[in-house]
């Protein structure tokens, strides 16, 4: 056996189907963050949805959406930067870049999956949930966006092109026999490194991304609709909420992807693959996002504080004084310290990853803070009617469930990377 | 003007030709205060659509990976 | 049992499996089944009349029945009283009929008395055997000391008059808790056996005195008929005036709001009287022919009175100044009675009453009154000016031909009447209307649907105080010699008999619907007292927390499912009586409270014979010498004393409501609405404005050496003192008092948790501002400490604050409901006020009733203080 | 062409709350569900407090925000003006209640039969099976297992099924039946009002005709099909009291 193994790891690259100690424990944590998720859910299915903590809005005084749409929003928002950069990185052929473009892909499809999921465990009948939206689903409610853009032809062309773009390796890995070889063989489905290849692949690659771009504006901005659109709702109603959501996204994404890569680098040892120019990009393209998003937020306050009616002015109190204050401060703090801390490296060209791995990990933070803040306020103080003030905090078994969602995407994200390399390896000359 | 290219065009035609036909196919969007608006006029056209989005984008696919007659 | 079809059954469990799947993962299919199932078997559906079992005025109802169950109640269309409607409580009993911790079978107690009870079950003979010999034991000594209690009677004929006489015993209402101050003081002013309600429909100037307005209807009728007929007053111009330290018995409807201190009435209704005599708002001629204004009052206080008539019809007639005459002649004679002035009749100087109650509220002006009341002085005249102006005095209207008087003010109290200065309150606020003539005018004042006269008028006129001892209810005493029976003071005589020359007590109750350790002010009294009966026996279709811990016997009763009645359905213009009909068959083993009577008189021996029950029965609901008189011999058919009864009246039978679900007998004429137009008019009564006969008990009290507490206000005109509570320290800075909400009825409807859901739990309300200065928000528990200025006792509470800019600054009130453990649903909703209210000396209005308030410090829980 | 509307005559509601009694049995819903809610308002300071009461059923607005956003069809709009619920296609998604401006949608947040217990009544008692026919509530109302209208859907009664959302159906099963809507029928001071408004003769038409009237947020333009007559629209000053119990 073990020396099977190592006869594998000799012709694998970077460490593919090779355990260490280090990724097996990794996983089994997963693993069990995820067993954690099951059973959260599963509670919340045999007791209803009374386990949660949501209530209805009105006489109960609750929130009827609470984390689990937040954390759709979130992980949806995620998936942006993953194909985003991808499709950059083909459009302008970013060469530096070329190591994340492969993470950058697959974090876009872990992503979207978990996005779909959180979807999932919101609905009070899931199954209905699968078999009625195929069925009636209206292209009216805000939701067909999401259903049919979002979850099926984002997530659908985002695996074409991590396969498209994963077919030349999978066929050299195919040259080498290994355990994994049938695998590879499937993979590169007869893939023949010929001039034309090469050509249709570029060709295939770039409409695709080219293609993926205006449909990943769509896609968020018509998650944004779903709130955006609501009269009914003081907090949400605004032109501002698309685009809004499409910047967040991008910010969460490159967070995580910025994470993401220097793991890879430190513990796949890719330091010549992913070089310090590839962080320098995303550090200023994060930079930049954050601060178009901080304009936003800049303009959001302003606006709800100038000349508010009463109830936009009690949600925007629970905001900026009341009971959401140290969320909301907390997740500003969050994205500006970074903005500043990126400002500054890129003012003095020191690029430090340790520094930014913290940016990439506290900015995702503040992104969920904000969706958050999105979702809830609008719902406990946002009634039109003289209800009284709601509250709503999160159960255990949503946190078991939401656990559970990051532990899937840890666990597919580690599983990739002991099946496929997750750096695209370099073309042989 | 290679039969590659020809069918590439063809399934992103069709792709297209079918979300469009969903779209409209579904519970129309300027109709609200009706029974029928909460039935699509044909049901399951949301799969159609769906189908319509995977048939556009595995063009794509074909493009690259269909093996080349010539030769 | 009811009767449930196995179809019936198979369809319940069906949708039973249909909800629990529905539980699980997939939908579709399970609904399917559940759904097809139920269509499948079409379940058989009717509709019966009955009559609503929750409220005062007996609701005219349809129940919907799906295999024989009932499955919802509604209005019963064309019922004089709620015309197809019902409220919410109507509604929610539905819940309460399927309501598994009902008793079910007779229960006999297993442990000791005084803690919540064990039992076992029994059968209904061996149960009624125990009660019947416990009562036969006691009426062998002494009959009297067998006392029957109800809380609410629908069969007063079958229960009240008939049973209670069948084996002789004592009874108490659930009175005297309710608002019998009232009772008393119309009875003894005007003769009539009611509360103060003005006649609605035709009334443009309304005082709503007290919470019963939008929240407890009131005097006859519950809920329903007043807000119905004070709306439509109200499109027609009725100006409401809302008289209570809370605003929301009124609510939306208080066209203005005079928060007054809680037991200052007397102090405004005096300064009242005094505005209108001074404003010149005064009815002459009513007060001179129908009122005791005009007769000579001498020095001693003493009506001027000569006898008339030889031996047996003598009778004494007081003597009035006849103007015409210029001498002073009989009432009954004079044309032209004076009724101000001092004349000289025989040497002797004398007053008219009217004369003297002049200068009685000579010093109660509005400025004296405004610090009393803690209200505006100019308030006090304003009402006063607008009420005089508003009666239109002089004016008359035509009603179906007939002219009447038109008087369209009025005042409306109930439930405020039990406070220790009620009885003189009321008497001062009917003063209000009789000034202006509103008494028995077109939109003026009524206290009854009738204007016969209550037997009390005359039982009044010369009030009887004996020596000791007394029976334990203080009848005739020199405490109480007009004495309503209030519970909670025979609760204190059971507890000290000697204190009060009390020799003989009560040894075996029987407690019919009514629940005392819950429902009476000073719980604590009743605790102590009801320990001393030797036997407890209580009929109610739930385990009452008096019988949790007091009973020996637990008759369990049915809640609608029985015959009753007759009841009326007078609206007070459309004449119309219905029974109460059963929708199902009792359920479990209970029965209806006349079956058990019938059974009990039967274990007891006086089913038959002379004055036995059957006997009285008939006599009570008038069937003696009709061909329907029950015979007597074997027990009878309760549906077939029902079907008597309605033959007697000219009916085809019991089928008659069956079938109508009601006997419309037809509009009550002008003349029986109107007091100035029956005949004789105000039903021969002479309106007491000057009570001589309180002034005379008032003597005897002293001769018989009752203390002044007792005798201070048997006074001939109502005469303010401050109240006994207000000499409660200080730091007992605030007023509670308690009130009912739309939702409940007495104590007994938070076992109905669809009720509760709609009240939410007790609460207390405070002043926003009084509670910021206390430290106090919304939703905080709080400690209430009660205090007796005369013995010094203290009594505490827990419950939640509920702020409100509604109340008074200085008071706070608390729903008179909850405080219930015995029932799994009624536990947990807060303590009952009752807790901490006192009964006794200084606690109670001066005709032994029950007076609901009582000084007390708030303090946040947990917190100092 | 038929068009239903209700109408609150705010000049006689004495906020008794008997319609929410009404509805919760006539439809069986579970605790804490208050399909028609009547709120008990406090305004002002003492002594010049104001009370009012305020009935709120579903609006069935014409303009709806929960049919425009319900994602499967299940929240529709009726040619009659019901705006219903198909609980059999419902996917609880519980987009309408965030939609909706008014705070009418409830949500099956329990299996039906726990909260149903929640009354604290056990429908499984034993000594209950015989007399209730062993169903829950034991006061279940057999219409709801029916389909109503011609696209003949299960849309009436309540707790059908867990994870569904459900609200006021303007008692769809008893206007098809010809009878008023439950809230209406009981409500003992006439304060509520219910017919069709396209039929000139019919009492509602009458009763609105030439009257002042508003509509609960007119200003989003919902246009419901709640129409209050006398009083105000409540104002951002107004406070609830006695407020019912909505634990679950």
């Amino acid at each position: 056996m073990a020396t099977t193994q190592d006869m594998v790891s000799d012709r694998l690259p970077q460490g593919v189907g090779r355990w260490s100690r280090g990724w097996l424990l990794f996983m089994a944590l997963a693993a069990i963050g995820v067993a954690i998720g099951v059973i959260g859910w599963a509670i919340e299915h045999d007791q209803g949805m009374a386990a949660t903590g949501m209530r209805d809005l009105g006489t109960m005084g609750g929130a009827t959406w609470g984390v689990y749409i937040s954390m759709v929003v979130y992980f949806v928002g995620v998936s942006f930067a993953g194909i985003t950069v991808a499709a950059l990185i083909r459009l302008f052929n970013l060469e530096h870049l070329k190591g994340v473009a492969r993470m950058a892909e697959l974090l876009t499809v872990v992503a979207l999956l978990l996005g779909a999921l959180a979807i999932v465990v919101d609905l009070g009948q899931p199954l209905r949930g699968l078999v009625n939206l195929f069925r009636y689903a209206r292209p009216q409610s805000p939701f067909f966006g999401t259903f049919s853009l979002v979850v099926s032809g984002y997530l659908f062309s985002s695996l074409v092109y991590l396969y498209l773009t994963s077919r030349p390796d999978a066929a050299r890995l195919a040259e080498s026999p290994s355990r994994l070889q049938p695998l590879y063989r499937l993979w590169a489905a007869g893939y023949e490194p010929t001039v034309d290849q090469r050509a249709r692949d570029r060709k295939a690659t770039f409409w695709l991304a080219l293609a993926i771009l205006p449909l990943l504006i769509v896609a968020h901005s018509s998650l944004g609709f779903v709130f955006g659109l609501q009269v009914g709702r003081p907090g949400w109603f605004g032109t501002l909420q698309a685009p809004a959501f499409v910047v967040l996204a991008g910010v969460s994404g490159i967070g995580h992807l910025i994470v993401l890569a220097a793991l890879v680098r430190r513990v796949l040892r890719q330091e010549h693959r992913i070089g310090i120019e590839a962080f320098t990009w995303l550090g200023r393209f994060l930079m930049l996002l954050l601060f178009v998003y901080l304009y936003f937020v800049v303009v959001e306050i302003f606006t709800s504080i100038y000349q508010p009616t009463t109830t936009e002015q009690r949600i925007s109190d629970a905001l900026l004084t009341g009971r959401y204050a140290w969320i909301f401060w907390g997740s500003v703090a969050a994205l500006v310290l970074p903005a500043f801390g990126l400002a500054w490296m890129a003012v003095t060209r020191k690029w430090r990853i340790g520094w930014m791995v913290i940016m990439g990990l506290i900015v995702n933070l503040g992104a969920i803070g904000k969706r958050y803040l999105v979702v809830v306020p609008s719902e406990t103080h946002g009634q039109l009617l003289p209800y009284p003030i709601g509250t709503y905090a999160p159960s255990l078994v949503e946190y078991a469930v939401l656990i559970g969602l990051f532990s899937l995407g840890a666990l597919l994200i580690g599983g990739f990377m002991k099946l496929f390399p997750i750096v695209e390896m370099e073309e042989t000359p | 003007m290679t039969r590659r290219s020809i069918i590439t065009a063809a399934m992103i035609i069709l792709g297209a030709g079918l979300m469009v036909f969903a779209y409209f196919a579904g519970a129309a969007p300027w109709c609200n205060n009706a029974v029928e608006c909460s039935n699509p006029r044909l049901e399951w056209s949301p799969a159609i659509f769906v189908a319509g989005v995977v048939i556009a984008f595995s063009s794509a696919l074909y493009y690259s990976v269909a093996k080349d007659r010539r030769k | 049992m009811v009767p449930v079809s196995r179809r019936a059954f198979l369809k319940g469990t069906a949708v039973v499996g249909g909800t629990l799947a529905a539980s699980r993962f997939l939908f579709e299919t399970l609904d399917a089944v559940a759904g097809a199932d139920a269509l499948a078997l079409a379940p058989f559906e009717d509709r019966v009349f009955t009559t609503c079992w929750i409220g005062k005025q007996d609701c005219g109802m349809t129940a919907r029945r799906i295999d024989g169950r009932v499955v919802k109640f509604e209005g019963m269309a064309g019922h004089p009283r709620n015309d197809g409607t019902l409220c919410p409580k109507g509604q929610a009993q539905i819940i309460s009929i399927y309501d598994p911790n009902r008793v079910k079978t007779p229960l006999i107690r297993t442990n000791a008395k005084g803690v919540s009870g064990e039992w076992r079950q029994a059968s209904w003979d061996e149960a009624l055997q125990v009660v019947a010999d416990e009562v036969n034991r006691v009426r062998a000594e002494d009959p009297s000391l067998v006392l029957w209690q109800k809380g609410r009677s629908k069969s007063e004929a079958i229960y009240d008059n008939a049973f209670t006489k069948a084996i002789g015993s004592s009874k108490l209402g659930h009175g005297a808790y309710c608002s019998d101050t009232g009772y008393r003081a119309l009875e003894y002013t005007l003769g009539l056996h009611g509360v103060l309600n003005p006649e609605l429909v035709h009334n443009r100037y309304l005082l709503a005195w007290g919470w019963n307005l939008t929240n407890a209807g009131g005097n006859k009728y519950c809920w329903i008929v007043w807000p119905r007929q004070m709306l439509e007053a109200r499109e027609k111009g009725l100006k409401i005036v809302h008289i209570d330290p809370r605003l929301r018995a009124a609510g939306p409807f208080a066209d203005q709001w005079v928060p007054l201190r809680p037991s200052t009435d007397l102090a405004l209704a005096l300064s009242l009287c005094h505005e209108l005599i001074a404003q010149g708002y005064l009815d002459r001629p009513y007060l001179t022919k129908y009122t005791n204004a005009p007769y000579l009052v001498g020095k001693d206080g003493l009506i001027l009175k000569q006898t008339v008539g030889e031996g047996d019809d003598a009778e004494e007639v007081a003597l009035v100044w006849d103007l015409a005459t210029g001498t002073g002649r009989l009432a009954t004679e004079a044309t032209e009675p004076a009724l101000e002035g001092e004349y000289t009749v025989n040497g002797q100087t004398y007053k008219t009453a009217f004369e003297l109650f002049k200068t009685h509220v000579e010093d109660y002006t509005p400025e004296w009154a405004a610090d009393i009341c803690g209200i505006e002085a100019t308030v006090i005249s304003q009402i006063a000016s607008e009420f005089g102006e508003n009666a239109q005095i002089g004016a008359t209207t035509v009603i179906d031909g007939v002219e009447v008087p038109y008087r369209p003010v009025g005042i409306m109290a109930y439930h405020m009447a039990q406070q220790e200065l009620g009885f003189q309150a009321l008497r001062a606020m009917t003063m209000v209307t009789m000034l202006v003539g509103a008494v028995g005018a077109v939109g003026g004042q009524l206290a009854d649907t009738t204007w016969k006269i209550h037997k009390n008028y005359a039982a009044f006129e010369e009030l009887t105080v004996n020596d000791p001892p007394y029976d334990f209810t203080l009848k005739g005493s020199r405490y109480f010699p007009i004495n309503t029976g209030f519970p909670g003071m025979v609760a204190k005589v059971m507890q000290d008999p000697a204190r009060y020359g009390v020799e003989k007590l009560p040894k075996v109750a029987i407690l019919h619907h009514v629940n005392p350790v819950l429902a009476f002010t000073s719980q604590p009294d009743f605790l102590e007292s009801y320990k001393k009966f030797e036997h407890v026996t209580v009929i109610s279709p739930w385990m009452s927390e008096t019988a949790d811990l007091f009973a020996d016997v637990v008759l369990p009763a049915s809640t609608i499912e029985k015959f009753e009645g007759p009841l009326s359905a007078s609206d007070g213009y459309i004449d119309a009586q219905v029974l109460r009909l059963p929708p199902m068959d009792p359920l479990f083993e209970s029965r209806g409270e006349v079956d058990i009577y019938l059974d009990l008189a039967e274990h007891i021996g006086v089913l038959n014979g002379a004055d036995g029950y059957i006997d009285q029965i008939n006599v009570a609901l008038g069937l003696v010498d009709t061909p329907f008189a029950l015979p007597d011999g074997p027990r009878p058919e309760v549906r077939d004393i029902f079907d008597r009864w309605a033959k007697s009246q000219g009916l085809s039978g019991i089928d008659h409501f069956e079938q109508n679900g009601i006997w419309v007998k037809g509009l009550i004429p002008p003349t029986s609405t109107y007091g100035y137009v029956t005949d004789p008019p105000f039903g021969g009564a002479v309106h007491r404005l000057y009570g001589e006969s309180l002034l005379k008990a008032q003597r005897l009290m002293q001769e018989k050496g009752a203390e002044e507490i007792y005798y201070q206000d048997y006074l001939p005109f109502p005469t303010w003192r401050s109240p006994t509570m207000d000499s409660s320290p200080p730091e007992y800075e605030f007023y509670l008092i308690s009130y009912k909400l739309v939702e409940h009825k007495q104590s007994r409807t938070t076992l109905i948790p669809l009720l509760t859901e709609l009240s939410g739990k007790q609460r207390i309300e405070i002043n926003t501002a009084t509670a910021r200065r206390l430290g106090i928000s919304d939703g905080d528990e709080v400690v209430v400490d009660s205090h007796n200025a005369i013995t010094g006792e203290t009594r505490s509470l827990t419950t939640v604050a509920a702020l409100t800019e509604g109340i008074r600054p200085d008071v706070v009130g608390m729903p008179h409901h909850f405080g219930s453990w015995s029932h799994p649903a009624s536990r947990d909703l807060g303590p009952t006020p009752n807790e901490v209210f006192f009964t006794g000396e200084g606690y109670m209005g001066q005709t032994a009733d029950a007076s609901f308030q009582v000084k007390v410090k708030i303090s946040k829980a947990g917190g100092d203080s | 062409m038929t068009r239903y509307v209700m109408a609150v005559d705010l000049n006689r509601c004495q906020g008794c709350r008997a319609c929410v009694e009404a509805c919760k049995i006539e439809n069986n819903t579970p605790s804490a569900v208050f399909w028609m809610h009547v709120f008990r308002l406090e305004e002002g300071e003492y002594p010049d407090t104001k009370m009012s009461f305020l009935p709120r059923p579903c609006q069935h607005c014409n303009n709806a925000p929960c049919v425009k956003v319900c994602p499967v069809g299940a929240r529709y709009k009726r040619e009659d003006g019901l705006v219903l619920t198909d609980f059999d296609r419902c996917i609880g998604c519980r987009y309408c209640e965030v939609a909706c401006p008014y705070g009418v949608n409830f949500f099956n947040w329990r299996n039906p039969d726990e909260a149903w217990d929640e009354y604290q009544v056990p429908f499984d008692d034993p000594d209950l099976m015989p007399v209730t026919g062993g169903v829950i509530p034991s006061y279940k109302n057999p219409d709801h297992d029916r389909l109503h209208g011609p696209e003949q859907r299960l849309t009436s009664g309540s707790a059908h099924f867990k994870g569904v959302m459900e609200k006021c159906t303007f008692c769809v099963h008893r206007v098809e039946q010809g009878l008023l809507p439950a809230c209406v029928d009981t409500c003992p001071v006439g304060a509520l009002k219910f017919g069709d408004i396209e039929d000139e003769g019919s009492p509602i038409s009458t009763f609105l005709r030439n009257k002042e009237s508003f509509q609960l947020l007119e200003e989003l333009g919902t246009d419901p099909s709640v129409v209050y007559v006398g009083g105000t629209p409540p104002t951002s000053h107004a406070r609830e009291i006695e407020r019912p119990l909505t634990g679950v």
